[in-house]
């Protein structure tokens, strides 16, 4: 192995894609992943002080597959979500503040508080929601594909565009996704799925809720799409394996299919005894936390294959100035109003409301959205 | 996706909303509607095609999807020629996976574009009913107003002739429950047309039911550009006997009735809601205060149907010029069987119609 | 199957018919109910658990199967210890595949067991609609009397406190349209019990609405078996003022709400519908022609909903004992909203049936 | 290869499983096929006198499918079918009266008239029905195996038994098609998932419908269900296949997948102009035909690899009976009664009919199926 030391990333020999980036790159990168972990921490928190309603799922664990995909992608790239979303609506870009406000159901949350933790929404940021219902987001995956290629192809106002659609591995077992599987392959949607792999769905192991649940790719290739694994608890390596896949499922205008292997901290949602798991595995996984792996190759030295570009103090400087914006985020969202019931009950229903729809009442125009 | 400026039809303005870049169009609805009479006499299916087609000249974002829209020219020959008009990027086969391509459907229209899906038949919409209901129905509710749906879902719907239990559904009589989508019955072609033409045009998701039964239906559809607004209905014929309230293919039973009752010297009002949401009560109340009496034909089953919700408006809303019970004529509350003559006796038909009529007057 | 004759709780009688080789048990329904006082306080969810125990203990056929139903012990524990006592093979686990799972029950029930499938939550039955309402509804009408589908399917509906939009359905807004099922809403433990057991012995498919928020109520149920009929409404509270017609969670609001009332000296009729389908409209109408005032509590989306299909048949079949137009209470027709403050706004609730009982007798 | 002709069958040298089948089995099976030819024709004819009413789909030419298989099952093994259902309900056992009196809506039809010919149901038969939405059936395929499983192994009442789901291509694309699979394997359920692949989804080619259409075993597979493909134009190729699959699925109690490559004669339904195909398509199958095929090798010498069990004139007879079997069933079809209105309209809703569960009338019992 060549020593390294003095050349720059891009001409290392064996360089990975990520060794290409600048410094400032892989520490927003950090950032992003710290931030998410850090709202999740709190979130739980107001959530155990009933400020925050209904089912909400905590992403700690998984942070470097939203940041590692995300950041391989466009800003402009349409994503879809399933419940588990608050990381990915932070990585793409969402205020801290939009997305605690709305778990809060604060008018002023990203969906004025109508969608709650399960639901974000962020057009500004080409985010099409995380969504209830298990395996729903596929169709729509492969329709913002379609649209997307639509636009460039048949209209010629658009450019070519990746569309990527989240789901767990519990969503493998829905119809849905089999349906938008042979969608996106026989129409060349250009469209990744990406499986975030936890290994369970709610209590129920991989292996005893889908079959070969080993060779979850075969999956994809029985409908001659690209298919791969990648191990999905490294940032650096997720970009390296995602980055190229989202370049050539792009040009060629072809969708993938990959089974993200990664794990996740806490209970299925606020209310799990976790009796399916034991300690030491958790455990096991946390050694190779992904915000730890990521800060001690910034603080590496370059003869390690470190990047040198992180002291202690500059991490810890950053972990404070993250943990003030989650917790500014928390007192946004307190003192934030409530939605006006006059105003918003009835709206948003209809985009053209018509006299008549309705037995009880007439729908009216909704309020703008503040994040609009 | 990339600002496109909604296409106006003549007469028309645009409608900015922050949900749809480039707002929507709407129509001139204050335009007198062109004679319903004339020479220019086509099936039913050919004013769907027609509707279809003129707005996907006018509008690139509009495209059609469903099973054998394209190669096959439709399985009904509602879309026959338009694959070659328009070209396959746009006319557009799909396989049989309802859930699927509504969903895909669903996206493209919160991306930008103005779908058109067609359900081979409604009947088969029921492996899509969370697509349809859950998403299609509460995208722009949920996301807070940041995205809309307008989108047209159409079909066959209702007993289509002998089809049996899973084929012949009414589904207005599940899916009108659901706030959040349009619904549009038509009865005859030229309501067809111009209910289509308005429904591609709408931002909101539109459930649009044909009815195989009529699809070869011959009436004059007129050259001239037309709209016609949804929640209101069309006084068919005009008496002050009764009130007969119906929606698609059964109003033309009650057309047949009507005649009948004529012949004895009744006249009855009968309105052709043509629009389920919205529902026209107004139109409903102002002859009930006339004819004192209602009937309701609807080709559901009776429980917890559109004819239940027109029977509980009206006595909302008119209990004091009520005579009497309204009377609701349903399809029978069972599964539709396939025998010819249980079918016959299972669906809406005049001689029912005259009967809760006659009832009525009683 | 081979033949396994129908084991019948004490006191009950085995029916035969053709489509179930070994018939159905039918209880003893002519045997008064257990009194409702009593000191063996349970929960909600410990009362579904028993009824289910008791029939498994019994029958050797029935077993469950839904997500996380196991291992887990339930996503809300109403099965609880059940995989300990009954073993893997009765008490199954299943994958997220609503439509699949629904699907293989109804064959097994066709093919003679007494499947029991758990809905984590009735809103995700929307994905497995099309075998609910096209196989297990009508199978026994297609195949002309041969097959029978004796299977309940059961979980969590309605609002569940903040859920938002996709989880917060009432299906029986949608699904009593359809004939060729039950519908059971309890509205509390002994109810349920009573319901549920009553349920699992019924040769056809029934519909059992259970409440998230109401899992954890506690009551008597008393220890000695009872099974409570399908089709009788429960006479909550008396008072000639005026009727309250409900079912499932909302007759807790509706308590209450007369609670309050009868402080103002106002003392209603309450009744507790129990089942949907059938529909008890001869206790209706006989308080109707004491109060001469109805008033329907639905926690579903008013249009073409339970409220409306009881205005109507209060209209059809009281219309002359009713000194005004009932009045029906739903939740507001929106998308269920997510914010705590829109949500109980939505709901209906104590107050807003005060207000409509307080119109009532205006 | 030996001069078989004085060997029994059953020790011929390099011998196919139907070898050593006795000669009336085969006999049996050309009986079969011309059946339901012989049927299908009179059904079409039926259909243009508008006699049947409704969607018809018509079975010529993959009688080969339904024979082979269903000749390869215990008379108790469940089966269940998709709407193109008249030969495999021949096949199994129902009459041509009761075949033909379904599809004329009358009482003595197997379904008292209330199904039609997409919805053929005969319990004696295990016949679970033929099923009108696309795929809806694969769920019920894999929950007749559930039960019959349960049956021996928690109740121990029954014997090991295989159920067969027959799929088009088209309900490939379903996703309770998917859901079904992952359970069948998941559960170890016996269920064989019979792709009757005629190549055609309604007017679409299969290559359009479904991607990796070349592939279809891969599909199974990926649920580790063991795929196979059959040639199935052939019946003693589809017997020789699938009677080892039903053994092994029977005796590891564990599904399978096959594409059973067949053709279907005339157009989908008995409204399809067939504008997707051309005659010199069907005319290069219709070559192959099954019928005429198995006729030829029992007709044929030993010495040639025949079975020399039939000839010209019992094959013609054959024939002639089979045509008279045939007229009757049309003939007792066409005299016999309707469905009572007042006894059937109403009855079968409900097995325990309640009062007040509908406003309009009350449930009566329903009449006895003639067939029971
Ligand atoms: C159709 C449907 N069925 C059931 C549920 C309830 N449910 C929500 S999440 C979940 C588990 C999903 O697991 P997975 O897809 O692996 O995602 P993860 O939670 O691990 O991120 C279940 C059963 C649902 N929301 N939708
Ligand atoms: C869910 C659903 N969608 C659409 C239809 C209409 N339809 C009936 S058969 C058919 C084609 C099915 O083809 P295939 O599965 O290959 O069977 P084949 O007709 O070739 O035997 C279609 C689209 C339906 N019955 N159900
Ligand atoms: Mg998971
Ligand atoms: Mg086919």
């Amino acid at each position: 192995m060549a020593s390294a030391s003095t050349q720059s990333p891009s001409t290392r020999a064996g360089a990975r894609p990520s060794d290409a980036l600048p410094a400032e790159t892989l520490l927003k990168w950090l950032r992003d992943m710290q931030l998410i972990r850090e709202f999740e921490t709190r979130t739980m928190q107001a959530y155990q002080q009933a400020k925050i309603g209904g089912f909400c799922h905590i992403y700690s664990g998984q942070e470097a597959s939203a940041v590692g995909t995300i950041r391989s992608l466009n800003p402009d790239d349409p994503i879809v979500l399933a419940y588990r979303d608050h990381g990915h609506a932070l990585a793409r870009g969402m205020s801290a503040r939009a997305c605690m406000a709305e778990m809060f159901g604060k008018a002023a949350g990203c969906a004025k508080g109508k969608g709650g933790s399960m639901h974000m929404f962020d057009k500004p940021h080409w985010l099409f929601g995380g969504h209830g219902i298990v395996g729903a987001q596929t169709p729509l995956g492969a329709g913002l594909a379609f649209a997307a290629r639509y636009e460039w192809e048949v209209m010629g106002t658009g450019a070519k565009k990746v569309s990527v659609c989240y789901l767990g591995d519990g969503a493998i077992d829905q119809g849905a996704f089999h349906e938008a599987l042979n969608l996106a392959s026989l129409f060349g949607l250009p469209v990744i799925y990406v499986i975030e792999n936890n290994g369970y769905s709610m209590g129920t192991a991989i292996h005893r809720h889908t079959a070969n649940s080993k060779n979850l790719v075969s999956r994809g290739q029985s409908y001659a799409i690209k298919s791969v694994e990648i191990d999905g608890f490294d940032v650096r390596n997720v970009y390296d394996q995602f980055k190229p896949l989202v370049d050539e499922c792009r040009d060629l205008q072809r969708p993938a299919f990959v089974d993200l292997k990664t794990y996740r901290y806490m209970g299925h949602s606020m209310s799990d005894p976790q009796k399916y798991r034991t300690k030491d595995e958790v455990d096991g996984w946390k050694e190779k936390d992904s915000i730890a792996a990521l800060a001690s190759h910034l603080m590496g030295s370059e003869s390690d294959g470190g990047r040198a570009c992180l002291s202690e103090d500059d991490w810890k400087a950053m972990r404070a100035e993250i943990a003030e914006e989650v917790r500014d985020s928390i007192e946004f969202a307190e003192s934030a109003a409530d939605p006006d019931v006059e105003a918003e009950l009835y709206s948003d229903v209809y985009i053209n409301p018509l006299p008549q729809s309705s037995p009880i009442a007439d729908y009216p125009h909704g309020a703008k959205n503040p994040l609009l | 996706m990339t600002t496109i400026t909604a296409p106006v039809p003549s007469g028309g303005r645009r409608v900015e909303h922050p949900a749809l870049p480039g707002g929507f169009a709407v129509p001139d609805f204050d335009r007198p509607l062109p004679s319903r009479e004339g020479e220019r006499i086509i099936q039913f299916r050919e004013a769907l095609r027609e509707a279809m087609s003129e707005e996907m000249r006018r509008d690139e974002r509009v495209f059609l999807l469903g099973e054998e829209v394209a190669e096959y020219n439709g399985a009904y020959k509602v879309s026959q020629g338009m694959l070659e008009e328009f070209g396959a990027k746009r006319i557009i086969d799909s396989p049989i996976s309802e859930n699927g391509f509504a969903g895909l459907g669903i996206a493209a229209a919160m991306y930008g574009l103005r779908p058109i899906i067609e359900f081979m038949s409604w009947s088969f919409s029921l492996v899509a009913a969370d697509q349809l209901l859950n998403n299609a129905a509460k995208m722009l509710y949920m996301s807070g107003g940041q995205w809309g749906c307008p989108i047209v879902f159409r079909g066959n719907d209702g007993a289509g002739g002998q089809l049996g239990s899973t084929h012949s559904w009414c589904v207005e009589g599940l899916f009108a429950n659901v706030p959040g989508t349009k619904i549009a019955i038509p009865s005859n072609p030229y309501d067809g047309k111009g209910l289509l033409k308005t429904a591609i045009l709408d931002p909101d998701p539109v459930f649009f039911l044909e009815s195989e039964r009529m699809l070869g239906d011959k009436a004059h559809v007129p050259e001239e550009e037309y709209y016609i607004p949804f929640g209101k209905a069309r006084l068919v014929r005009e008496g002050d006997a009764c009130t007969l309230i119906s929606f698609g293919r059964p109003v033309n039973f009650c057309v047949e009735a009507c005649e009948q009752l004529a012949a004895k010297g009744i006249e009855c009002d009968l309105l052709d809601m043509r629009t389920i949401r919205p529902l026209d009560m107004d139109s409903v109340i102002t002859s009930l205060k006339k004819t004192n009496r209602i009937v309701v034909v609807d080709q559901s089953w009776p429980f917890a149907s559109i004819a239940s919700e027109v029977v509980t408006q009206v006595v909302e809303k008119g209990f004091d010029w009520l005579d009497q019970a309204p009377i609701r004529v349903n399809t029978d509350d069972v599964p539709t069987p396939y025998a010819k003559n249980l079918e016959a006796e299972y669906l809406p038909n005049p001689a029912k119609i005259v009967a809760a009529v006659t009832r009525a007057m009683a």
